[in-house]
């Protein structure tokens, strides 16, 4: 029922980091200015807000109407959508729809994460909160933990060898350098990942991608609403799909599958009539090394328990085959919570605009991009394609 | 205040109580009133033998509000007897080293201390080592 | 772009209450299985949360995914709305905006609130999250205190005299007496209501609305994909629309106007090609008599500083020219937080089907329900039709 | 441990500093960098003379967390000689019964009292009526 291209028209971002000095709000409004300007100035008629944590950490609801007012935008459609880490590309796809229906001609959306208000024990809970609260966090699990049980098990039953995750971080590491809104921007050597001390094990803190403040934007429109001299390269939204798995870890039929990450890039595929050797990058969740691998196995670029090798080898590099993390991914561009998703369609933007700088990956056309919810009990898959 | 919520899961978390399906007999934990294999109705109560073993563990010592004065601690997946994969902490240790495998048998604890102004103790489930006869 | 009628298919709810012994997830369950029955058996392909408080008081966010496992969904697409007390309502229009794109062809849309897990300062604590954590809460304000500064000013500038406001919750409680899933279902008389000690004044216990557990669900779908011998009469969602005002009370330019009510219902009955006086039924957001009085001023029902007058009269009670809270609005029915929009939709649908009982108005068309968020930061407006 | 908001919140919450914008002269409270009245730029921070009127109040009874220690308190918008309405409590006022139009005048006092983990103290503006001359 879609007539036209649904185009991210405007993209923006702030470094990511512990921003001590600005709020939630602030660090929004910079996304949305930047977004807005780079759009060549489009209205937008609706505001999605992706969001995680802010009525725990902030103490903050209702960012919809708050972000709208503080952006000048006071009056237009306003709302948040929460899908955990997946928050961002959640509230992407809710802006793909409103394009899409015609209800609305320019869509803006925004991820928003503020995790320095709080510290410690508060924010470990509250990030919790993404798991089963009466049959998990009550157990005290953390998503971290959730991870390591992963990364164990993953370890036990493909025999992986000590240090077989460590290019996941590295190569997000090396990626870091080049992207001026990374968190981390040192590569790490190999020595630097062997020496680390576990934190969760098997996880050390390589494995890890660190919490961070950060605000990404968007703006949307379909492809005859482009301003006259719109000046980048058109990009177009090719699909947006959203699909679901067992809530809780333990009652997955099959630990060692995502089957919602498979689910929704499979759906993705086929909506856009692409094929996987047509990705030019992928742009996956890897909050942890091992989300990563098993990642790479749920889109079907590795084998069962042989994602990891995919890192071993190289191909995720940016000279690699299917070069992954190209702007540092979470481990080096660091988590910006619900934001997350927002910063992975605007890398995948620039990359496709040829924007990217030294990072740039020759002739890219064609982008995959994936957040993930909880233990993957959600997945969001967005496919971004060059137009010609 | 979080009484009632604790009240309503007393019986799952006391006695790893939860269903069997009529349809298939597929046993079912936690309870959830549709079976998940078969999609059919599924609420006549099953207690768990609490028997099984470690199917994936790690320790956590960056925890939670409420589990931080425990810290760190032994979360594991556990695989009953029966079937389901349960989420529960480790417990009873001593000097044993957790392992993937290794046999586990229910027992009760508390799971969490609030310090803050909510007060209550929460107890439940925790899986030791299965003692070897004297 | 819309090339057919979105159908309100199946409706469900659970009684507005106490629910001790029921979690927020048992909660959505049952109405859940409830509007699918209603439906016909229509599978959905996506689901939307509407919910404001769960991250806050259930330890417990991500309920898209959580509840689509939990109802035997899992692996369709999930996500949660918020748009803090209007959350029901934002869910509900992103149902209508998937539904409406073709990209879905069945979505379920489930309101849930589970208020009873916490109970004193936490949840005045949470409530306040709606308002700005910056510049409101942080000086202790509430949204009833924020209602209570509406109602001192609004009987200041319109001198309204004493119990003015008493027959919008006493047309409430005449009408949950006919409401088999009201959390009151007992007439109260004026002099109740006059006796009553203040809360926050001028609020009295009568004039705020309840807290109270509950759950609705909607299945929409698109005409042609009605099942076969699809029992009740049809009703379509003839517009859906939300805006927004300033988040902070203290910055409105003119404090007196909800300025977003009026917003989304003009652009509702603008984009339906609707008046008016076409209005068989109006579910108001009766969270506070203040409210109420406002609600009606900015659709246009009554002038400025009037709207207590059309309670007064008597023209919103069932046999009035306008009925209000028909099945007991907020007040009676109960307030069940992000699921509010939804009950109001399950509750004009039966309506507008003939299925509301004793409280039934007669020859019943066009409903026009409206929910809001924060002091009407966000409204959010449907009008729904009966087929013919 | 919430430390890192309120010290960035400071200025505002202390002198009762907000922006004036450059293009239309209107002034700004709480600071937002851009204008309401004109959507552009307004970085220029204004101090308000902290001096106005009552133009609404109630007294809350039922308190959040953090102030349910001082309940029943008083809180008010007051507006501004410059122009802004702010949302904020009003305090000492002994006898005085508070009415829409009373004057009032800024003074710093404690905002809240976080008596739970988090252990700070956050101080702010409130009013109280304007002291008559003896
Ligand atoms: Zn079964
Ligand atoms: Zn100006």
């Amino acid at each position: 029922m879609i007539m036209t291209d649904i185009i991210v028209a405007g993209i923006g971002q702030t470094v990511v980091g512990e921003h001590w000095d600005a709020s939630l709000r602030t660090l929004a409004l910079q996304a949305i200015q930047a977004a807005t300007q780079d759009s060549g100035g489009l209205k937008p008629q609706v505001l999605y807000v992706g969001n995680m944590l802010a009525s725990s950490l902030s103490r903050q609801a209702h960012l919809g109407a708050l972000l709208a007012d503080y952006a000048g935008l006071t009056g237009i459609e306003a709302s948040t959508v929460e899908a955990g880490g997946a928050s961002g590309g959640a509230a992407l796809r809710q802006g793909y729809l409103a394009v899409s229906s015609g209800l609305a001609d320019v869509a803006l959306v925004v991820g928003v994460e503020k995790f320095t208000d709080v510290i410690g024990p508060d924010l470990e809970a509250a990030l919790a909160s993404q798991t089963d609260s009466d049959y998990e966090s009550v157990h005290g699990m953390t998503l971290t933990s959730q991870a390591a049980l992963l990364a164990n098990r993953y370890i036990y039953e493909n025999q992986i060898p000590a240090g077989g995750l460590a290019n996941f971080p590295l190569t997000a590491h090396a990626n870091g350098v080049g992207n001026k809104f990374a968190m981390y921007r040192r590569a790490i050597g190999l020595d630097v990942y062997t020496k680390a001390e576990p934190v969760c094990e098997p996880l050390n803190i390589y494995d890890i991608a660190p919490n961070a403040d950060g605000a990404a934007a968007l703006v949307l429109t379909r492809r005859e609403l482009l301003p006259n001299g719109f000046p980048h390269p058109v990009v177009r939204l090719a699909a947006s799909t959203i699909a679901s798995d067992t809530f809780a870890l333990a009652e997955r039929g099959d630990m060692l599958w995502f089957g919602a990450a498979q689910a929704s890039i499979l759906q993705a595929l086929q909506k856009a009539g692409f094929t996987l050797d047509q990705v030019d990058l992928f742009e996956y969740y890897d909050l942890f090394s091992i989300f990563a691998a098993m990642s790479l196995e749920a889109a079907g670029f590795a084998g069962r328990g042989k994602g990891w090798e995919l890192a071993r080898d190289g191909a995720i590099a940016l000279t690699g085959q299917l070069p992954c993390a190209t702007l540092g991914g979470l481990k080096a561009r660091g988590n910006p919570g619900g934001a997350t998703g927002v910063y992975q369609a605007v890398e995948a933007t620039a990359q496709l605009r040829g924007q990217a700088g030294q990072n740039q990956i020759e002739g890219a056309r064609l982008a995959l991009i994936q957040c993930l919810g909880g233990p993957a009990s959600i997945a969001v898959t967005h496919i971004l394609e060059t137009m010609l | 205040m979080e009484i009632p919520r604790h009240w309503r899961l007393n019986q799952q978390r006391y006695g790893l109580v939860g269903e069997v399906c009529p349809h298939c007999d597929t046993k079912i934990f936690p309870p959830r009133d549709i079976c998940p294999a078969c999609g059919q109705d599924a609420k006549t109560t099953f207690a768990f033998s609490g028997r099984g073993a470690v199917f994936s563990f790690t320790t956590i010592y960056e925890a939670p509000t409420g589990f931080d004065e425990t810290a760190p601690y032994t979360v594991a997946l556990v695989k009953l007897e029966e079937g389901p994969l349960v989420t529960a902490q480790l417990t009873d240790l001593g000097e044993a080293h957790p392992e993937i495998g290794m046999p586990v048998e229910m027992v009760t604890r508390r799971l969490r201390s609030d310090g803050d102004e909510r007060g209550m103790l929460i107890y439940g489930y925790k899986f030791r080592p299965v003692l070897k006869p004297a």
